[in-house]
């Protein structure tokens, strides 16, 4: 029983990624999509900081003249810090990407820019990526 | 000079000779034409330069760079490597006096593009016939299909591209798919590629694991034409009939069987076949190949590609003795790569002299041009009846030792095989020429040329002719000198067992 | 009687007076989390973000121009290259000076000055980088239409 | 100086990355960049050589010790990737990064230049580094760079690669950091020699398995094994060509080595073939993967897209190699990888000049451009051949060991399919060759050019190198083979 429930913390982290992970594959809006991975990448998060913790432990500052003072393991909360810095810059571009989509496409729900991805394939066979088209790039794209 | 450098020599000639073509191209035909008479001689004249050693029975050797452990690019000159080299540097002499004719009066594009082509075809074939191993053997197997393919396809209709198709087609997937893994299987079960006397495979493989290994390589040649994978030879007719002539009964098939043959002489070893009889079903498949193939060649109306299917049969004769796995058998296939070469490029350049001549392709619109062309039509008789294997003619020699061969090993009923198919070359071969000066002339003559100037008077430019005469009288002489070509042969089967 | 046409955040007197005396604390408290960064919890990346947080209030209240009057577009782009130039230029001093990269400990004769003064100089680096960046990121999306190219 | 070389090799281009935003001139940076490539080419050099001939170096970051501080650790098997990855980098930044189909304004061309550079020194990093954590990170940066350069290609569709590409990127990044945690939590240790010592004592628990599925699972996305290629076509068909050329030469080849390191140092090969059988899924897996990734690029009718589905069966065949778990079979997947960054790129760099003058990489307008861009269309042949794998190109050398290695496990059924799945590349490139040799060109097209100089040599170099190398392969297969008895030696 304390074998399952014990591990409790562990069963919120697997249930907030798997929220995020749903949230991912589930949702048409891109900013959502989004979100949905940084509820993911928290969860991971987390799970350092609970493996960091030790019962009754403080922070890893040792007072003056203090021995054998029982603190968490900092290493962690150091990666984490990296982590995090990963997930901002992840974020801040994925969004990026989100404005210019909205630009270029007029909209940000997947199924409808795959639609017109469709129409376009249909209209000429694919050549987005090559010959530039009004409707292909928005206004301040084209090469000057 | 030394035979190692000659060896290397007369592979780099051809290149060369390619390069310089290139370099000219279509600004200066004739100086073109002139590099490519002037590298075929010179070629010829280094392979002959290697010929006294190895009559000698000495084996020169080259090596050129290892390209992984144990896979050395190198070569070395035997017996049947010679005789193959032989057959097509001094062949290929004659072929382009033929094909300069040809193309001229042919009036074909891309011409340059063309000899360049035929001299690395040339100097991949050389390669074949001086590889030391397998891995030698199969990288030049590989340059030589690839070199070739834009020969085939040289009209650039759509009827080419589809041939071109089918002939890489099958080329390719039967080298790669069959032959590479027989090798790579080769190379890890006997731990060496090198081609030795008595074979390699000896004691190292067995079982089913040995019919299938000799069905990888002989499926995996897909050169030597062996049914089912001999539809790319009527498809590759389509290209310019020098390159029928020379390449499509010449090198390009000759390296086919020539690789079934080294296989069976130097990789498993004629002991091992016989003793295990794993080469009992080959026979089969062979003897099957030559019937239908003749028995598809005597419906076939149009000239080049009766002679296609009646190549494919006698490819199969060779593969037979390879089959047979007694040393005629062997002797005698190796006897007729040269006989066949020589009987079947007459043939060829014949056909191509009559399209040229009279811009006829189907043998039912030929009645009567025996008496206006009546050198090629000479050359035509000598041709067929070598191929037919009538004395006095080369072709006899060859088809006698492989009848030795079958009666060595006792397989009767492969003699009674040989012997039918010889009549049935006489009724595909035979038409023709009678056609040609018993028959009347027929004057509505409806001929399938698509090439607008037809001149009403048929005619026998001599670069059309020289060459078939030729070759016609070389089948004579070698009914003559046959004894010195088997002398040569003969240690390939001496040691037996190594 | 309601004004129809929309306010702006400036002209919102609560705003603009809470946000005028919350600013200075907040640039102040980045500071603090920068230069305690190595006797307690804190350093430059924190005290970046914290920093920048600062300058992005002023600029959602008093508008995109207003703001970048204060720290100018350009300034931002060199600044986030310069920090981390910093903190790689720290770490090749070392080299230079025969230690490991990012070995401060030879910066001073007593190896724990010199990881005092390198710590610092890291920092000081990071917190540069991360300001100039979280301001970048702000410019990039408040700016998106105004100026070509914009993110990514 | 030279102990410093490890961290030189990460150091320089990650701090040219930030000179770059600092010079801006387009001109200046180009220059700068292109030198700061050939630099850490000449550092990679090096390494290879002193680690050849003295054996594994070892760097200590900051000089803190092992499991505390970071070690960068640069072994025979790494120190050949890091040649590859640079070689790459110093063929494709002259060719004229983005000057192919990038939709970036000349005046912000720089910020291509300074991502790309982060995008070589991430790649070095995951590959010279030796501590688990510093990998995600590597890793991360990688990607985000590559998810820009992507990005920055025409076309909106490329927004849209992009985006899926991150996606799926992050998820695997974040799969892979909580494979390492898992790790950690279990040795207490990231660095990957204790690891590799301590892993052993924990195996029995579930805790492994566990770690390791996640280890996978993201690797696979980031190798882009099928099933989880998803994001591959896309991002290299409407990423710059240049960029194509470079991912698809390095990006997914990184992933590989930290497969191989995960799967053979790490875990040991023992723990990972013997108990939990992972060749029983992999072999299967590459093998659909070589025939689904073939038969999808033959129905293409773009040509980057063609080359993109032709990687995914290519990672099969290196998928391949490494699931034999034999010496010829590592080797024929690190040779692979090796070949395939080779042909590949000079392929993309191919689509890279037809770009530049006919602005389409569709087939059909390709048609007769073997007249009107002979020397280009030249490359584009032999590149083709030695994706076919025929002899005398390298990818002869790599199809060799694979099938040595399924004929030594008497494997003959994989070997029979190698050789097929290698037919399938003949068919997808002869396709290319007749519309481009056979074909009329369009009418009314205006006429083409040759492509220029700057642009025709670095394609050249990388064409010429996959028949240099397939028939000298000291360089490639030596070396492969060392780095293969070294990993499945299981030594770190």
């Amino acid at each position: 029983m304390t074998g399952l429930l014990g591990l409790w913390h562990y069963w919120m982290i697997i249930a907030l990624m798997m929220v995020g992970l749903y949230i991912v594959i589930a949702r048409d809006n891109l900013v959502k999509k989004i979100m949905g991975l940084n509820i993911f990448q928290t969860s991971v998060i987390l799970f350092y900081v609970a493996l960091a913790k030790v019962e009754g432990g403080t922070a890893p500052i040792i007072p003056e003249g203090a021995e054998h003072v029982v603190y968490s393991n900092p290493l962690p909360h150091v990666l984490m810090l990296t982590a995090i810095v990963v997930g901002v810059a992840t974020t801040a571009l994925g969004l990026a990407l989100c404005v210019r989509i909205q630009e270029a496409y007029g909209s940000n729900e997947e199924d409808e820019i795959v639609r017109m991805d469709v129409e376009g394939l249909a209209r000429r066979g694919d050549r987005a990526e090559s010959a530039p088209h009004a409707d292909d790039v928005p206004p301040e794209e084209v090469p000057a | 000079m030394t035979p190692e450098f000659a060896i290397g020599l007369s592979v780099l000639l051809p290149v060369v000779g390619m390069l310089g073509v290139l370099l000219i191209g279509e600004r200066n035909p004739d100086a073109r034409e002139g590099v490519t008479l002037v590298t075929t001689v010179l070629t010829l004249g280094t392979v002959l330069q290697i010929l006294p050693g190895v009559q000698a029975g000495e084996q020169p050797g080259l090596e050129v760079l290892e390209v992984l452990p144990g896979l050395v690019l190198a070569f070395e000159v035997e017996p049947l490597g010679m005789l193959f080299a032989l057959v097509a540097s001094g062949l290929w002499v004659v072929t382009s006096l033929y094909a300069i004719g040809y193309m001229r009066g042919h009036h074909e594009i891309n011409q340059t593009r063309f000899f360049a082509c035929f001299a690395a075809a040339i100097s991949a074939a050389l390669g074949i016939a001086y590889a030391r191993n397998l891995f030698t053997l199969f990288v030049f197997y590989e340059i030589l299909t690839f070199s070739t393919f834009p020969l085939v396809t040289h009209a650039g209709t759509e009827k080419a591209k589809k041939a071109g198709r089918t002939y890489l087609g099958i080329l390719v997937f039967t080298s790669v798919v069959f032959l590479m893994f027989g090798i790579v299987w080769t190379a890890n079960v006997a731990g060496t590629l090198e081609f030795a006397k008595g074979g390699i495979l000896a004691g190292k493989i067995s079982g089913w694991r040995l019919y299938v290994l000799l069905g990888l390589f002989a499926f995996g040649t897909g050169k030597a034409a062996l049914m089912p994978f001999h539809r790319w030879l009527p498809a590759a007719m389509v290209a310019p009939t020098p390159v029928s002539a020379l390449l499509h009964a010449v090198a390009v098939v000759k390296a086919g069987v020539f690789t079934v043959l080294k296989v069976v002489v130097y990789v498993f070893g004629i002991d091992l076949l016989a003793d295990t009889g794993a080469s009992q079903w080959l026979m089969a498949v062979a003897a099957f190949t030559i019937l239908s193939s003749s028995l598809v060649a005597l419906t076939k109306d149009n000239l080049k590609a009766r002679l296609a299917y009646s190549t494919i049969g006698q490819l199969s004769y060779i593969v037979l003795g390879a089959a047979m796995a007694t040393s005629a058998g062997v002797l005698g296939g190796g006897m007729h790569i040269a006989m066949h070469a020589v009987g079947k490029i007459t043939l060829f350049f014949v056909a191509g002299a009559i399209m040229v001549g009279a811009h006829k392709s189907e043998i039912s619109t030929m009645d009567g041009l025996g008496r206006r062309m009546p050198w090629t039509y000479s050359a035509y008789l000598i041709g067929s009846l070598s191929i037919i294997g009538l004395p006095p003619l080369g072709g006899s020699w060859s088809k006698w030792t492989l009848l030795m061969g079958a009666a060595e090993g006792e397989h009767w009923i492969y003699m009674v095989v040989l012997l039918i198919s010889s009549l049935l070359a006489i009724g595909y071969l035979m038409p023709v020429f009678v056609r040609g000066f018993f028959l009347p002339e027929k004057h509505d003559d409806h001929h399938d040329d698509h090439h607008g100037d037809h001149h009403a008077e048929p005619h026998e430019p001599l670069l059309c002719v020289l060459p078939p005469v030729l070759t016609a009288v070389g089948c004579v002489l070698l009914f003559v000198y046959a004894e010195n070509l088997y002398d040569m042969l003969a240690p390939i089967v001496a040691v037996k067992g190594g | 009687m309601i004004d129809p046409t929309p306010m702006r955040m400036r002209d919102k007197i609560v705003l603009r007076v809470v946000s005028k005396l919350l600013i200075p604390f907040i640039l102040l408290f980045g500071l603090y989390v920068q230069f305690h960064g190595d006797f307690g919890p804190g350093g430059g990346f924190q005290a970046g973000v914290i920093f920048a947080a600062g300058f992005i209030l002023y600029g959602l209240i008093f508008g995109l121009d207003e703001v970048e009057t204060v720290v100018p577009h350009r300034f931002v782009e060199i600044g986030s290259a310069l920090g981390v130039l910093i903190y790689g230029g720290v770490g090749v001093v070392n080299m230079m000076l025969g230690a490991n990269f990012l070995d401060y400990s030879v910066l001073a004769h007593d190896p724990a000055h010199g990881r005092h003064y390198g710590i610092l100089a890291i920092e000081a680096g990071v917190g540069l980088t991360v300001f100039a960046t979280m301001m970048l990121i702000f410019y990039a999306f408040a700016d998106r239409g105004r100026r070509p190219g914009g993110a990514a | 100086m030279t102990e410093h070389l490890p961290a030189l090799q990460v150091v320089v281009p990650m701090l040219a990355a930030p000179v770059c935003v600092l010079l801006r001139r387009t001109q200046a940076v180009k220059v700068f960049a292109v030198l700061v490539a050939w630099s850490t080419l000449a550092i990679a050099g090096t390494l290879l050589a002193t680690v050849l001939d003295s054996g594994t170096i070892s760097y200590k970051m900051g000089g803190w010790a092992a499991p505390a501080g970071i070690e960068y650790r640069v072994t025979i098997a790494n120190a050949y990737i890091l040649v590859l990855v640079t070689s790459v980098a110093s063929v494709v930044l002259p060719f004229g990064l983005g000057s192919a189909g990038s939709s970036v304004p000349q005046d912000r061309k720089y910020l291509l230049f300074a991502a790309f550079l982060l995008c070589i020194s991430g790649l070095l990093g995951i590959t010279i580094t030796g501590d688990a954590f510093n990998v995600f990170v590597f890793l991360e940066v990688t990607s985000l760079s590559s998810y820009a350069l992507v990005s920055m290609g025409h076309g909106r569709r490329a927004l849209m690669a992009a985006y899926s590409y991150l996606i799926l990127g992050t998820i695997g990044g974040t799969f892979i950091l909580l494979g390492v945690g898992l790790m950690y939590q279990m040795t207490g240790t990231l660095n990957v020699v204790d690891l590799s010592e301590r892993l052993p004592e924990v195996m029995a628990s579930r805790t492994m398995i566990v770690a390791f599925g996640f280890m996978m699972v993201g690797l696979f996305i980031k190798l882009a094994v099928f099933p989880l290629h998803q994001w591959l076509p896309n991002a290299y068909t409407y990423a710059p060509s240049t960029v194509s050329a470079f991912l698809a030469a390095t990006a997914t080849k990184v992933s590989y080595y930290v497969l191989a390191r995960v799967v053979f140092t790490i875990f040991g090969a023992a723990y990972v073939f013997g108990e939990l059988g992972l060749d029983r899924i992999l072999i299967p897996l590459s093998l659909a993967a070589m025939f689904g990734g073939s038969v999808a690029a033959i129905y293409q009718t773009n040509v980057k897209r063609l080359l993109a589905y032709s990687s995914i069966a290519q990672i099969g065949y290196m998928t391949l190699g490494l699931s034999f778990n034999s010496l010829d079979g590592l080797t024929g997947g690190l040779v692979h990888l090796f070949n395939h960054a080779m042909m590949k790129g000079g392929l993309f760099l191919v689509v890279a000049c037809v770009t530049y003058r006919l602005n389409s990489s569709m087939v059909d307008d390709w048609r007769g451009l073997g007249r009107r861009m002979p020397i280009t269309m030249a490359a584009f042949v032999v590149g083709g051949l030695s994706l076919i794998g025929v002899p005398t190109t390298v990818g002869f050398v790599s199809k060799w060991y694979l099938v040595s290695a399924a004929v030594q496990q008497d494997k003959l059924v994989v070997a029979g399919a190698i050789l097929l799945s290698s037919l399938l590349a003949v068919v997808y490139v002869w396709k290319i060759i007749e519309t481009v040799y056979f074909k009329a060109p369009p009418e009314g097209g205006d006429p083409v050019a040759e492509a220029p100089m700057s642009m025709l040599i670095p394609t050249w170099i990388l064409i010429g190198a996959t028949i240099y190398f397939g028939l000298h392969t000291a360089l490639t297969a030596g070396v492969a083979s060392k780095a293969a008895a070294l990993l499945l030696s299981g030594v770190p």
